[in-house]
């Protein structure tokens, strides 16, 4: 007797929903990182809604997705993603789907072979890092406008006025960061973190950069390594260390303790802070969950912490 | 909590997934039951024959084969890996039954040590042979998400097409087909071997033979499911229907239905939770298995307190004399 | 302890790489940064200067004694693979714990964990005990159904804006080369606390593990104490978990307790045993990753290393132990095989003298050929073992004649005194027909000890004769030599 | 010793010389026993005579280190179809999920080979065969449902189902009810009738004079075999039950211990 009773109740409370409810809107555009999300986003400004799979402090390594993830990807007229293996396993996917024919673009393609740094620990496979050069990601611009204009016509201009003004944004970051590390003695401008993720930044305002684990944040390091990089901070009198947001902060800790050098700050590294999360340094105010905002408070942790 | 449990709704998981995703859940779903079909028809035996943890064992070993198997054709080619899945997991269990057979160590203990030591292996290749730039994560954790994906018209054919649906379809069938043919051999030699093997029917053999298709089960539903979640599927629809039923036939029947119901409301529920689809295929299958052992009552015992006594007895460690 | 070694070796060889170093080179591992040498990496591990290595060194110290003492029991209560259960229960506890404090208090999220693990042993011991399911397949399912509902919960942790939530599920990958202060702190904390609670109930444990039914037909709270024991299992598993990985978890807590239960039948010694196998396997494999690395110049993780050594010290054990070990097994094999060898050819010139009634000293080696029914070259090669024991020579003089030396003859004769009293022991009281007692007696004659053999002359009273009619050797032909004193008792025998 | 048959008949069941060892530790020594048609066998000795390994290396499942087994003048392995065995009833476990029609039709799987399922003739024969023991009624339980004295019958149907010429029984009662034995020894009298063979694992030994026509004395060695009167002697008996011969068994020990000597080393 009871189950034609809850059934029916079930179907009652199915039927009732379903009045109420409307029909969950999917954006447009889909960017697997935040920090692509961010840049399509500035591009297509109100004109084409754009959404993120990957969701702020979270590892792409260790990223889950859900049927929601799906149908986003399946409903979305233009999907960026990084390349490089960024994505790992999620890159064949989208290979898949660019053969079928759909709108899908690998912001790293921008990037030209010899701009493209080659990770040490892996051959062929160059560092898909390539964010943390404001330069790098402003030339990426151009193929991410051409790209939504191709899918969005009505918008052309629109994209390509916005484009430009970001390219000039990030020029000016650039800039900026230049002269804020700058500020940093030449002998101490080596930056100490947990993983391989800023090889591109490094490069690009001029930092030694040295990472106790490669690309990978999953792989295991040895003791060596920890009083090796130990003895490496002794040796070039470094003063400060970093933690990355999305990776295990309990090996650098450590290697702070032993070394006996403070932990300058968290850095982000593969996920870009909270939307939101505005952060004041030196009377400038900056929004951790942009692009633009995770990069200055990447800089002035490290020239804050080094300086 | 609302961040954290979205409101229900029923449009959301019930209709949308048949309507405007229907494609998806399609896909999805097939892709789903086909795995979760596989590993509920071997997890019975599984289950009867006490090796639950052996579906364990082998979907963590399976990393020093993928690696090897890397190092060998140089490719990252899904194929190849899951050769070099499958042959470790063969490799597993012959080593836990030498371990096992040869010394004075325990099934449990020979699993433990197998697979912990494989892994490890694994790790360590990894790291020691340059350019691997495999992640152990990557190669062991399953995303039935990525196969819901689609770009072509009909989404259904692409799927037929693809590669994977083929393995895990014809793994299925090799599944279906060995378990209606050799069904009496596979009830004889699990409930009483002496007695098969007093028939011929050779229980070493049956043991391999199964084990080589729990290897294939468990290596081909790692990119769907991944190799935790596996484990779940394979004992789950079993151990649901075991307690519900005192037929064999019946048993797997239900293990069949549970896996279907489990799979669909799986799939639902992940859309309402926004988590992980195989996840909550698992949720799904526990609540069901929670359902069935509380309306499951204990057979009614005439004489076998005195039977459960001497079992325990027996599995008490006869070689460890108090001293 | 602060490092006064400040131009010791590597040191110095590390400043000369830093002046070589290629200046564009803007981002490196440490590993590619910085070579290193064997012996300079020898040196400074024994000399215990960083901290790493002494963190490390005590971590192996506390794990080894936690894994060591609960490894052993749950290897010989069989439930070896709960280790692996409970470090993929913890996951949700991970998650409720983190949801408790809303940040990734360390209390919070050891304390949702343990609680998780205990939870997930609890539901394994009463599915065994409310179902018909073995403890198989409610591990498995605890393992999986667990660790699902921790994927959810942080994929849902994932969405709740503003608060820092990454890194979640690296407690998973505990790394063993980032132990530091506050894991030893709570390493050593749970391994005095299972030293103390082992050592106080050590005798109910034992009780328990070995017989439940007996156990709570004495009275011993049996459960009471299983629970005890999945407690300390669940404090050591989560603290070892967050230090050293989910890996480590599994491969220490079974492998150093099952090798200690190879080499050892007492409780109390196994579980000291597995504690040093722990200690000693984490110590090496902290030494091996750490100098290995000159040796390959790769860094070799620290925890696979460790964990493989466990696994080494197992194979040592499976192929070497005492009583169990395969080669060992197959070394005895081997030496009785040739033992046998050279006691059924002692046995066989016996017999060829036996026929000649002892008149003649040696033997041709044509005739034991024939005898045996075998090649010229086979009786040869079985000859040439007895003289390597200095139990026969050759005449060289004479050709292929062999001759027992006085320690031949006595050995020939206990063989053949053995071989003899059984038969005659299997046809009087075992009540053998007679043409079985030849082939029993063929393999028992090897392994009859000084004891059983005069028992059993004894017992059947000092005879002369054995079933077929020949003489039996008496206990002092098998002492004394002189061949001539045989071929005057064979004369006796003779009617 | 004494050959209870004329030797005119057909031999049923013939060991000569059989030596069993469980991992090189030798359990059984040189057994030679002729059994003839028709006969109800006790198997009778002290616990850890041998007696289940004789059963055991009958059923081919052992290999004998030793000597040889004919069934019906050929191998034992080539007559699997012609032998029936009842285990003892703990070596099974009970939970699992069969019922009483399912346990009894196992018995015909010997006869179907590979391929087959199981036919309406199957069928029929499974319950003829529960008939016999008195278990129609419980066809479809499943069988940890059943008490210590169904279970038995179960295995005994079972048994009667692979339709075989001879019937090896492992304690077939050990923990029934008095009805239960009855019906046993009843239905076992009636295969001798038949001219079956049955041999059966006995501990009870008031009741074997009555049960068997003749009795195989084990204690790790043949103590005796004969017709039960000739056997049922206080001497004998107390060669067998009177504590093992106490260098057999050390020498059994030896043999175990230093495992390794290779039985069939070359001489």
């Amino acid at each position: 007797m009871k189950a034609p009773l809850t059934f029916s109740l079930l179907l009652g409370l199915f039927l009732s929903s379903c009045t109420k409810s409307s029909r969950t809107e999917s954006p447009d555009v889909i960017a697997t990182t935040t920090m692509i999300a961010d840049m399509v986003r500035v591009i297509a400004g109100e004109d084409v809604s754009v959404g993120a799979l990957m969701r702020p402090g979270v590892d792409p390594h260790l990223y889950k997705a859900s049927p929601a993830d799906v149908s986003k990807l399946n409903q979305a007229k233009v999907i960026f993603y990084n390349g490089l293996l960024l994505e790992g396993k999620m890159e064949d996917l989208f290979e898949r789907l660019a053969g079928d024919g759909k709108a899908v673009h690998a912001v790293s393609d921008s990037v030209p072979e010899s701009r493209r740094l080659a990770r040490q620990d892996t051959e062929g496979h160059p560092d898909p890092h390539i964010w943390g050069d404001a330069r790098l990601w402003a030339s990426t611009v151009d193929d991410v406008v051409a790209q939504l204009s191709a899918t969005f016509p009505d918008h052309k201009e629109d994209f390509e006025g916005r484009g430009e003004g970001y390219k000039v944004d990030l020029e000016t970051l650039h800039r900026w960061a230049e002269k804020r590390v700058a500020e940093i003695p030449e002998d101490r401008r080596k930056l100490v973190t947990s993983h391989d993720a800023f090889a591109y930044f490094g490069k690009a305002c001029g930092l030694e950069v040295v990472g106790v684990q490669g690309i990978s944040t999953a792989a295991d390091p040895s003791v060596a390594d920890r009083t090796r990089m130990v003895d490496f901070i002794k040796a070039n009198g470094i003063t400060a260390i970093f933690v990355e947001s999305s990776v295990n902060k309990a090996l650098i800790e450590q290697i702070a303790t032993d070394a006996d050098v403070s932990v300058g700050g968290e850095l982000f590294s593969d996920a870009m802070g909270e939307p939101g999360d505005v952060r004041t340094v030196n009377g400038d105010s900056y929004d951790v969950g942009t692009y633009i905002g995770m990069l200055k408070h990447n800089v002035n942790a490290i020239v804050e912490a080094l300086r | 909590m609302n961040h954290l449990i979205p409101p229900f709704d029923a449009y959301r998981v019930f209709v949308e997934p048949w309507t405007i995703n229907l494609s998806q859940t399609l896909l999805m779903t097939s892709i789903a039951l086909i795995v979760a079909l596989s590993a509920a028809l071997i997890g019975n035996y599984l289950v009867l024959r006490r090796m639950s943890m052996l579906g364990d064992a082998i979907s963590h070993s399976a990393l020093p084969g993928i690696v090897i198997a890397f190092l060998v054709s140089g490719s990252r080619d899904s194929f190849a890996l899951t050769i070099g899945a499958l042959v470790a997991g063969i490799v597993t269990t012959v080593l836990i039954e030498f371990i096992h057979r040869r010394s004075i160590v325990k099934v449990d203990a020979a699993i433990g040590i197998v697979f912990s030591m494989l892994f490890a292996l694994g790790v360590l290749l990894i790291e020691l042979v340059p350019h691997t730039d495999l992640d152990p994560d990557c190669v062991l954790f399953g995303q039935l998400e990525w196969l819901g994906v689609h770009a072509s018209s009909d989404p259904m054919k692409a799927l037929f097409a693809s590669s994977q649906f083929q393995l895990l379809f014809g793994v299925f069938i090799l599944t279906a087909a060995l378990n209606l043919t050799f069904f009496k051999e596979l009830l004889v030699s699990s409930f009483d071997p002496l007695l098969a093997g007093a028939q011929g029917f050779r229980p070493t053999f049956i043991h391999y033979a199964m084990m080589c298709m729990l290897s294939l089960v468990v290596v081909s539903a790692f990119e769907a499911v991944g190799a935790i979640l596996v484990i779940a599927m394979l004992i789950l629809p079993a151990a649901t229907a075991y307690l519900l039923t005192n037929r064999l036939r019946t048993m797997i029947t239900l293990s069949i239905t549970h896996a279907v119901i489990s799979t669909i409301g799986g799939i639902h529920l992940a859309v309402w939770l926004d988590c992980p689809a195989s996840a909550c295929m698992v949720i799904a299958g526990t609540f069901f298995f929670c359902i069935a052992w509380f309306i499951h009552t204990r057979p009614s015992r005439q004489v076998d307190d005195t039977q459960e006594t001497e079992s325990l007895t027996n599995s008490a460690e006869s070689e460890l004399a108090p001293h | 302890m602060t490092p006064k070694f400040r131009h010791s070796p590597p040191f110095l060889a590390l400043l000369i790489f830093m002046f070589a170093m290629p200046s564009e080179a803007h981002a490196a591992k440490i590993s590619e940064l910085v070579e290193v040498d064997l012996g300079d990496q020898f040196v400074r591990f024994f000399s215990l200067q960083d901290a790493a290595i002494r963190h490390i060194l005590l971590g192996c110290l506390f794990m080894g004694i936690n894994f060591g003492l609960l490894g052993s029991f749950v290897v010989v209560r069989r439930m070896a693979l709960v280790g692996d259960t409970l470090s993929h229960a913890v996951l949700p506890g991970v998650a409720v714990g983190f949801l408790f404090t809303m940040s990734k208090e360390p209390w919070a999220i050891l304390l949702g964990a343990t609680m998780a693990g205990l939870l997930g042993a609890a539901t394994v011991s009463w599915i065994q005990r409310s179902t018909r399911l073995k403890q198989d397949a409610a591990l498995g399912m605890v393992l999986a159904s667990f660790f699902a509902v921790g994927i959810c919960l942080i994929k849902m942790i994932e969405r709740i804006p503003s608060v820092n939530k990454s890194g979640l599920d690296h407690f998973f990958y505990g790394q063993a080369a980032a132990l530091g202060r506050a894991d030893l702190w709570m390493m050593g904390g749970t391994a005095v606390l299972s030293t103390i609670i082992v050592v106080l109930l050590y005798r109910p444990l034992l009780a328990t593990s070995f017989d439940q039914v007996f156990a709570r037909s004495i009275g011993l709270p049996e459960r009471m104490l299983f629970h005890v024991l999945m407690l300390l299992l669940a404090l050591a598993i989560v603290v070892a978990l967050q230090a050293v990985g989910a890996l480590m978890v599994s491969a220490m807590l079974i492998t150093p307790a099952t090798t200690a239960f190879l080499l050892t039948k007492r409780m109390h010694v196994m579980l000291c045993l597995a504690t040093g196998l722990a200690i000693a396997a984490g110590m090496l494999g902290a030494f091996l990753s750490f100098v290995g690395e000159g040796l390959v110049s790769h860094a070799l993780p620290t925890g696979p290393s460790m964990a493989l050594c466990a696994g080494g010290f197992f194979l040592l054990a499976f192929l070497f132990s005492p009583h169990h070990g395969l080669v060992f097994r197959y070394r005895r094999h081997l030496s009785q095989t040739r033992q046998i060898t050279v006691e059924n050819t002692l046995k066989a010139i016996y017999r060829a003298m036996e026929s000649d009634r002892f008149k003649e000293e040696g033997i041709a080696v044509r005739r034991l050929a024939g005898d045996a029914r075998e090649t010229f070259e086979e009786t040869m090669t079985r000859l040439r073992l007895l003289v390597r024991d200095g139990l026969a020579t050759f005449a060289s003089t004479r050709g292929e004649v062999i001759y027992l030396t006085p320690e031949g003859l006595q050995h020939a004769s206990r063989v053949v005194r053995n071989h003899r009293l059984w038969e005659l022991y299997l046809t009087n009281e075992a009540d053998y027909d007679a043409d079985h007692v030849h082939a029993d007696a063929e393999k028992v004659e090897h392994i009859l000890g000084e004891d059983q053999v005069m028992e059993l002359e004894r017992y059947l009273d000092y005879p002369e004769q054995d079933p077929h009619g020949k003489r039996i050797p008496s206990l002092r032909d098998t002492q004394r030599l002189p061949l001539r004193d045989l071929a005057v008792k064979e004369e006796e025998v003779e009617p | 010793m004494t050959d209870p048959t004329s030797p005119s008949q057909e031999i049923v069941l013939e060991t000569h010389d059989l030596t069993v060892a469980y991992d090189k530790k030798p359990v059984l020594y040189g057994i030679d026993v002729s059994i003839a048609p028709g006969q109800l066998v006790g198997i009778m000795g002290p616990n850890g005579a041998g007696k289940s390994t004789l059963i055991k290396a009958i059923m081919g499942l052992l290999e004998p280190a030793g000597g040889w087994i004919q069934i019906f003048g050929e191998s034992n392995k080539s007559q699997r179809k012609r032998v029936a065995y009842v285990p003892q009833r703990r070596e099974v476990d009970w939970d699992f999920p069969v019922t009483v029609m399912d346990v009894v039709l196992m018995g015909r799987y010997g006869h179907l080979g590979l391929f087959k399922r199981p036919g309406k003739r199957d069928r029929d024969i499974a319950m003829e065969a529960l008939e016999k023991v008195n278990m129609i009624p419980y066809a479809g339980r499943q069988i940890s449902n059943l008490s210590g004295g169904q279970q038995q019958r179960v295995f005994l149907a079972r048994a009667l189902a692979q339709e075989s010429d001879l019937y090896l029984m492992d304690e077939p009662f050990v923990g029934v009810d008095a009805a239960t034995e009855s019906t046993i020894i009843d239905l076992l009298q009636d295969l001798r009738s038949q001219g079956k063979t049955i041999l059966v694992v006995h501990h009870d030994l008031p009741t074997a004079r009555q049960y068997f026509d003749s009795l195989i004395l084990l204690n790790m060695r043949l103590v005796a075999y004969g017709p039960v009167e000739e056997v049922f002697q206080e001497e004998l008996l107390q060669r067998a039950y009177g504590g093992r011969l106490t260098i057999l068994s050390e020498v059994a020990d030896a043999t175990g211990e230093k495992s390794k000597v290779d039985l069939s080393a070359k001489r």
